[in-house]
C-alpha cells in the first residue's frame, strides 16, 4: 500500500461544522421566523439594507441561521442574492408618492402636512424594562389613527426651498444609473455608484464616517436635516417596455434630505450662497444610517482635497460589510507559505543563510 | 516635419485654448481683446506658436506672467494637452509623427527617455520624501536603466556635479534648502543625458548668489554635454546670460524672435522695447 | 443531461482554449434549432456570451431579432458595440474602422468581431505568433488578407485592439486575439 | 434551498466569462468585473472560486489546494462548495486535474497543455504599495509607467543591500504589464514564464480578473546586478521524503526542539514517495 496523505482537513472541518450546528440549532430551532420578523424588525431593516435584498422572511431566516450575527446574516443574504437572476428592473420611483408613516423636519417648525413623529425610540428613556423579561407581560395596543393621522402622501420639504430658488439647481439626469453589482466601480465614481455603495454600506461604518465628516475631518459644519421620512414606497415594473407600470408591492424606506449651505456656482462666479443637498435612502427604518449617508453623499459630491471623507475610493471601498469582515477575517487563514518567504528575506538581510 | 539635420525639435502652430471658440475667433485675422475673444470669452493661452530648437543650443522664451510661456512649456513636456498644432522631435521615430497626437503611453515614453524638465517649484520634479539618490534612480529607471551600480554611479556623478555633498545623498530633498532642492532637480533631469532639457523659471525664488550658481551650472552642463535646452524666464538678464536665441511672448503669441544679442540691442516689437529698456 | 447550462459551459471552455491558443481549431455547436442565417457554432458563441447587458451589431434584421430574443442582448447600429457578428462576405472597411479598440486605461472596452468564414482549414495561409503560441502556428482560412491587414492595423498599439472569434460553416472555430502577430504566408 | 448548477446564476457566469476572455486577450491586465458574493467570505478565495465556478463542467476533474495542501481546511471547504454545486470529481494529483484552484502555491508538477490553474488573489494591484489610489494606478498601467515598482526595489537595495520583497513578488508580463502574481512564493514565479497551461487569477473582493495564457513571457522584476532570487532551500532535505529542490515548510520537532523541513506540496511528496517506494 502506498503512502496516503492524511485526510485531516476534511475531518476537522466536518467536526467543526457539526459542533457549530449542535451549538446553535438546538435552541434556535424553537424560535419561529415570524417571531424574529416581528420582534427584531429593526435588525431586519439593517440587514435588508446592507444586503440590498428586500425580503423580511429571508432576512429573518438569516438572523436565525446566523444566531443574530449581523455580518453573517448580511453575508448569507448577499450570497443568496448572487444566485438570483435579474428578471426585471423597477421603473423610476418618486418618493413624493411614498405613504408616509413618520416624518420630521429639523429645519422648519411647520411644514406642509405637518411633523409626524410616528413610531420611534427617539424620545424613550433608555431604561431597561424588566417587565419585558417574561413574555407574559401584556401591552396595550393603541391604534395609530387615534393619534390623528394615517398613512398619507405628503409634499417634500425640498420642494418648498426649491420654489424659493434657494436650492442649488442640478440638471435633470435621466441616464440609466450605474449598478455596482453588475459593473465594478471605476474612479472617479458616478453619483449613482456612490449612492448605491452607501446604501449597501455597513450601518456602523457609514455612521462613523458620516460622524467624522461633520465632527471636524471634513465639512465640519452642521448639516440641516430638511426631512427624514419613513414610509411605504410603491414599486412598479414595466415588463413589456410600453410604459405600463405594474405594481409589484411596497418597500419600506427611510429617506433623508440634508441641506448644506454652500457657495453658489463657481463657474458663474456667483456671490450668492445657496443650499446643496445630500441624499440618504435606505431600505427599512434606519434613520441614523440614512442621515449619515446624506452627509457622505454631500462630502463625496463636493470633495475637499486632502479630506478622507471626500475621497470616494477611501469611503466607498471600505464601507461594505461583506468585504471588510471577509478580508479582516481572512487573516486567520493559514499563511505558512508566505510567512516562509518573509522569513527567508529577513534572514537574508541579517546576513545569515538558512540553518 | 523638418528635414533639417540640426534640429532637435520643431513646433508648428501650437495652441492652447480654454473655451469653445466661436466663428469670430476661429478667424485668425480678427483681433482679440489681449488674448481673450471678445464674443465667446475663449482664452487663447497659447496661440499659433511655431519655432525650432537647434541641437546643442539654448533657446530662451521670455515674457511676463500670463504670456503663455509656461503653458507652452507644459505642452512641450505633455503636462498639458494641446488644443492645436504640431510637434516633432527628431530623436523620436525619426521625427515623423506629430507627437502631440500620440497616445499617453508613447508620450510618457518620450517624457521618460528624450525630455528632461526642471520646474520652478521642485515639488513637481522631485519626490520630496524619497532620498536624492532614489530621485535620480527614478528618472534613470523610467528611462530604462536596470543596473543599480550604474544608477548609483550616475547619482554620485550628477549630485557631485550640482554640488550636493555626497554624504547627504541618502537624505530626502525635503530636508534641503530651496537652492539645494533645485540643484537635485537639475541632477535628476540630467541623469539620463536627455537630448532635450526644458527649464521653467528655475532660478525664480532663489537667493541671488544661489541663482548665479545654478545658472553657471546650467551653462557648464550645456557646454559639456551639448544638450539642447529651452529656458523660460521672465527675467531678461537670465536670458541674456544663457541663451543663444530668444523668443519673446506676449498674450500667448510670439511677438519677436531671433538672436539674443540682436533682440536686446535692437528690439523691433514695441513690447520687447519696453522690456529691454526697463532693465537698461 | 445536456441542458443549455451545460452546453454554454462546454462551448465557453472551447473558447477559453482557443483564446489561450490562437490559431487552434475546435468544432463546437449546440444541438438546438437555429433560425439565424449563421452557422451553429456562431449561434452557440452568441448564446454563450450574450445576455441582457450586452450590445451587439449585425446586418440582417432576422439575425438581430433572433439573437435578441434568445439572449436579451440589445441590437444596435453602432459598430463599436461589444460584439459585431458578421459574415466574411459582408465585411466592410467601416466595420474595422469603427470597431472600438478600448482605451489605454480600459483596453477591455473593445469590440469583439465574430466573423463567419466559408471555411477554416483551407484558403489563405497565415502564420501566427504571440502569447499562447509556442513558436509559430499556421492557420488557413477563407478570409481575404486585406481584412487581416486591417485587423492588424487596429492592433498596432497593444493593449489597444480587437479580438476575432472566427467560425465557419462546418462549426469549426478559432480565435485571433489582439496579441497575435499575423503574417500572410 | 435549491441551488443553481455551479451556484451562480447564468447571467453572472456570462459576465465573468466575457471578462475572462478579455483577460486572456490582454495578458497581465486586470480586467474589472462585477464580482458576486459567494457563500464563502470575501478574502477567502471568492475571486478564484468565481472563476472556477464559471469554468467547471461535467468533463472536469478539480484539484483544490491551499498552502500546497489538498487537505488545508480552506481548500477542503472550497472543494466542497465546488462539488456540492457541480458534482465534478476531484483529485489530489496535479496531472490528473483539468482545473486546479490554488491559494499561495503553484504546484511542483508543471502544468500540462489545456490545464487551467486558477489562483486566488487578495491584492491584484502590484502598484498598491507605492500608490493607494486606484484611479492613479489605472493611469500608471495605461501609460506603462512602472518606475514606482522598480524604485521600491531600488530603495530596498539601498536600505538592506538586497531586495526584501517576499511573496507576491511582482512580474512583468510580455514586456507590457506589471502584475501581482498573487502571494505565491518567489520560488513559484519562474513557473509562470512560458508555461504550457493557462493561469487565471481572480480577485473577488477587489473585483479583478487577470490571465497568463500559455507561452507568455513572465519575468520577475529585478536589476542586472541584483538579480531575482527565490527562497533558498539549498542545503535542505525533506525529512519525510528525502526530496530536495522543492518548496519546504519549516517545522519544529516537538520532542527535540530541532528545526526540520518538509515538502510543502503534499500531493507531490506523496507521488514521489510512492514512486520511489520510500515509504516510511
Amino acid at each position: 500500500m502506498g503512502y496516503v496523505a492524511v485526510k485531516g482537513g476534511t475531518k476537522a472541518i466536518s467536526a467543526s461544522v457539526e459542533m457549530y450546528k449542535n451549538k446553535n440549532r438546538v435552541e434556535a430551532l424553537e424560535m419561529e421566523i415570524s417571531q424574529i420578523k416581528a420582534g427584531m424588525a429593526q435588525m431586519i431593516n439593517q440587514i435588508m439594507s446592507e444586503a440590498s435584498l428586500y425580503d423580511r422572511d429571508l432576512a429573518a431566516l438569516a438572523v436565525k441561521q446566523s444566531e443574530g450575527n449581523m455580518e453573517e446574516a448580511v453575508f448569507l443574504l448577499r450570497a443568496h442574492r448572487s444566485t438570483l437572476p435579474r428578471l426585471y428592473y423597477s421603473t423610476v420611483t418618486n418618493t413624493r408618492e411614498m405613504f408616509v408613516e413618520r416624518r420630521v423636519s429639523a429645519s422648519f417648525k411647520d411644514i406642509p402636512g405637518g411633523q409626524i413623529l410616528g413610531a420611534s425610540p427617539d424620545f424613550t428613556h433608555r431604561l431597561l424594562d424588566d417587565t419585558m423579561t417574561y413574555s407574559e407581560a401584556s401591552f396595550e395596543m393603541t391604534d395609530a389613527d387615534s393619534y390623528g393621522y394615517s398613512l398619507s402622501r405628503l409634499p417634500k420639504v425640498i420642494d418648498y426651498l426649491a420654489s424659493e430658488g434657494l436650492l442649488n439647481k442640478v440638471p435633470e439626469d435621466n441616464e440609466t444609473p450605474d449598478d455596482i453589482t453588475k459593473q465594478t466601480i471605476e474612479f472617479p465614481s458616478s453619483r449613482s455608484e456612490r449612492l448605491q455603495s452607501l446604501t449597501r454600506g455597513q450601518t456602523g461604518a457609514v455612521t462613523s464616517l458620516g460622524y467624522a465628516e461633520i465632527r471636524g475631518y471634513g465639512y465640519s459644519s452642521h448639516p440641516n436635516i430638511g426631512e427624514v421620512r419613513v414610509g411605504q414606497q410603491p414599486v412598479h415594473i414595466d415588463p413589456f417596455g410600453d410604459g405600463e407600470g405594474y405594481f409589484i408591492g411596497d418597500v419600506e424606506l427611510t429617506e433623508v434630505d440634508a441641506f448644506m449651505p454652500a457657495d453658489g456656482d463657481a463657474a458663474e462666479q456667483s456671490k450668492e450662497m445657496e443650499f446643496k443637498i445630500g441624499c440618504g435612502l435606505v431600505f427599512g427604518q434606519n434613520e441614523t444610517k440614512a442621515i449619515a449617508m446624506s452627509v457622505l453623499d454631500y462630502s463625496l459630491s463636493h470633495p475637499v482635497p486632502g479630506v478622507a471623507t471626500g475621497d470616494d475610493e477611501f469611503v466607498l471601498l471600505h464601507v461594505d460589510s461583506v468585504e471588510s469582515t471577509g478580508f479582516i477575517s481572512h487573516l486567520k487563514l493559514p499563511h505558512y507559505v508566505t510567512f516562509q518567504s518573509v522569513l527567508d528575506r529577513i534572514r537574508k538581510t541579517k546576513g545569515g543563510t538558512e540553518s | 516635419m523638418s528635414t533639417h539635420d540640426n534640429i532637435a525639435l520643431s513646433v508648428r502652430g501650437a495652441g492652447k485654448f480654454y473655451g469653445d471658440r466661436c466663428n469670430y475667433c476661429r478667424n485668425e485675422n480678427n483681433p482679440l481683446n489681449n488674448n481673450i475673444c471678445p464674443y465667446c470669452r475663449t482664452v487663447f493661452a497659447v496661440d499659433d506658436v511655431s519655432f525650432d530648437l537647434y541641437k546643442g543650443e539654448i533657446l530662451g522664451i521670455v515674457g511676463e506672467s500670463g504670456s503663455g510661456k509656461s503653458t507652452l512649456m507644459k505642452m512641450l513636456y505633455f503636462d498639458q494637452e494641446r488644443s492645436a498644432g504640431e510637434y516633432y522631435i527628431t530623436g523620436y521615430a525619426e521625427g515623423v509623427p506629430n507627437v502631440f497626437t500620440l497616445s499617453s503611453q508613447h508620450r510618457r515614453e518620450i517624457q521618460n527617455e528624450i525630455l528632461g524638465m526642471v520646474y520652478q517649484n521642485p515639488v513637481y520634479g522631485l519626490k520630496m520624501d524619497f532620498s536624492s539618490m532614489s530621485n535620480i534612480a527614478e528618472k534613470l529607471i523610467a528611462a530604462g536603466s536596470r543596473n543599480v551600480g550604474e544608477m548609483t554611479a550616475a547619482g554620485d556623478h550628477f549630485l557631485d556635479k550640482v554640488n550636493i555633498p555626497l554624504d547627504r545623498k541618502f537624505e530626502p530633498p525635503e530636508n534641503f534648502s530651496g537652492g539645494m532642492q533645485q540643484r537635485v532637480q537639475i541632477a535628476k533631469a540630467l541623469s539620463n543625458y536627455p537630448p532635450i532639457l526644458l527649464l521653467d523659471e528655475v532660478t525664480t525664488g532663489l537667493d541671488v548668489s544661489v541663482q548665479a550658481d545654478v545658472l553657471e551650472l546650467i551653462k557648464e552642463i550645456q557646454r559639456e554635454l551639448g544638450i539642447s535646452m529651452i529656458v523660460v524666464s521672465h527675467d531678461l538678464a537670465i536670458i541674456r546670460m544663457l541663451c543663444d536665441r530668444t523668443m519673446v511672448m506676449l498674450n500667448g503669441s510670439v511677438a519677436e524672435a531671433g538672436i539674443t544679442d540682436q533682440i536686446l540691442e535692437d528690439p523691433k516689437h514695441h513690447y520687447t522695447q519696453q522690456l529691454v529698456y526697463s532693465i537698461l | 443531461m445536456q441542458t443549455m447550462v451545460h452546453m454554454t459551459q462546454q462551448h465557453y471552455r472551447e473558447l477559453v482554449d482557443l483564446y489561450s491558443r490562437p490559431g487552434e481549431i475546435r468544432i463546437s455547436g449546440f444541438d438546438t434549432s437555429n433560425y439565424s442565417t449563421f452557422s451553429d457554432s456562431t449561434l452557440a458563441t452568441v448564446l454563450t456570451l450574450f445576455d441582457n447587458e450586452v450590445s451587439f451589431s449585425t446586418s440582417l434584421k432576422q439575425d438581430a431579432e433572433e439573437f435578441s430574443t434568445l439572449t436579451g442582448a440589445h441590437c444596435t447600429e453602432n459598430l463599436d458595440a461589444e460584439f459585431v457578428v458578421v459574415k466574411a462576405g459582408e465585411l466592410t472597411e467601416k466595420i474595422f474602422h469603427e470597431a472600438a479598440v478600448g482605451t489605454l486605461g480600459s483596453p477591455e472596452q473593445s469590440t469583439t468581431l465574430i466573423i463567419e468564414v466559408p471555411s477554416i482549414g483551407e484558403g489563405q495561409k497565415y502564420a501566427l505568433r504571440g502569447p499562447g503560441i509556442k513558436d509559430i502556428n499556421t492557420l488557413e482560412m477563407t478570409i481575404d488578407a486585406g481584412w487581416m491587414a486591417l485587423r492588424s492595423e487596429k492592433c498596432l498599439e497593444f493593449p489597444l485592439g480587437i479580438d476575432l472569434i472566427i467560425a465557419d460553416q462546418d462549426n469549426q472555430l478559432c480565435v485571433i486575439p489582439r496579441t497575435t502577430k499575423v503574417e500572410v504566408k | 434551498m435549491r441551488q443553481n448548477y455551479a451556484f451562480l446564476d447564468e447571467n453572472s457566469k456570462k459576465e465573468i466569462r466575457r471578462k475572462t476572455l478579455k483577460a486572456i486577450a490582454i495578458p497581465g491586465y486586470q480586467v474589472p468585473f462585477a464580482s458576486r458574493e459567494l457563500p464563502i467570505a470575501r478574502g477567502w478565495g471568492t475571486g478564484g472560486l468565481q472563476l472556477t465556478l464559471s469554468l467547471a463542467g461535467q468533463s472536469d476533474t478539480v484539484k483544490v489546494i491551499d498552502q500546497g495542501s489538498d487537505e488545508s481546511v480552506n481548500a477542503v471547504n472550497i472543494r466542497k462548495l465546488i462539488q456540492d454545486t457541480t458534482g465534478v470529481p476531484d483529485t489530489i494529483h496535479t496531472d490528473a486535474a483539468t482545473l486546479i484552484q490554488s491559494r499561495h502555491r503553484i504546484p511542483e508538477v508543471p502544468l500540462k497543455p489545456y490545464q487551467i490553474l486558477v489562483l486566488q488573489v487578495p491584492m491584484p494591484e502590484p502598484l498598491r504599495p507605492v500608490e493607494p489610489q486606484e484611479r492613479v494606478t489605472k493611469m500608471l498601467h495605461a501609460d506603462k509607467e512602472y518606475s514606482g515598482a522598480w524604485l521600491r526595489l531600488f530603495e530596498q537595495i539601498m536600505n538592506y543591500d538586497s531586495i526584501t520583497e517576499d511573496a507576491d513578488y511582482p512580474v512583468l508580463v510580455e514586456g507590457r504589464y506589471v502584475m501581482a502574481p498573487s502571494p505565491i512564493p518567489r520560488f513559484d514565479n519562474p513557473k509562470m514564464d512560458n508555461n504550457d497551461g493557462l493561469i487565471l487569477l481572480g480577485a473577488g473582493r477587489e473585483k479583478k480578473i487577470c490571465a497568463l495564457p500559455p507561452y507568455t513571457k513572465v519575468k520577475s522584476l529585478a536589476f542586472e546586478d541584483y538579480p531575482f532570487e527565490v527562497e533558498s532551500f539549498d542545503d535542505v532535505i525533506c525529512r519525510q521524503s528525502g526530496l530536495t529542490g522543492v518548496y519546504m515548510d519549516e517545522l519544529i520537532d516537538e520532542e527535540t526542539g530541532e528545526t526540520y523541513y518538509q515538502t510543502n506540496d503534499t500531493s507531490y511528496m506523496q507521488e514521489a514517495m510512492n514512486r520511489e517506494g520510500s515509504v516510511k
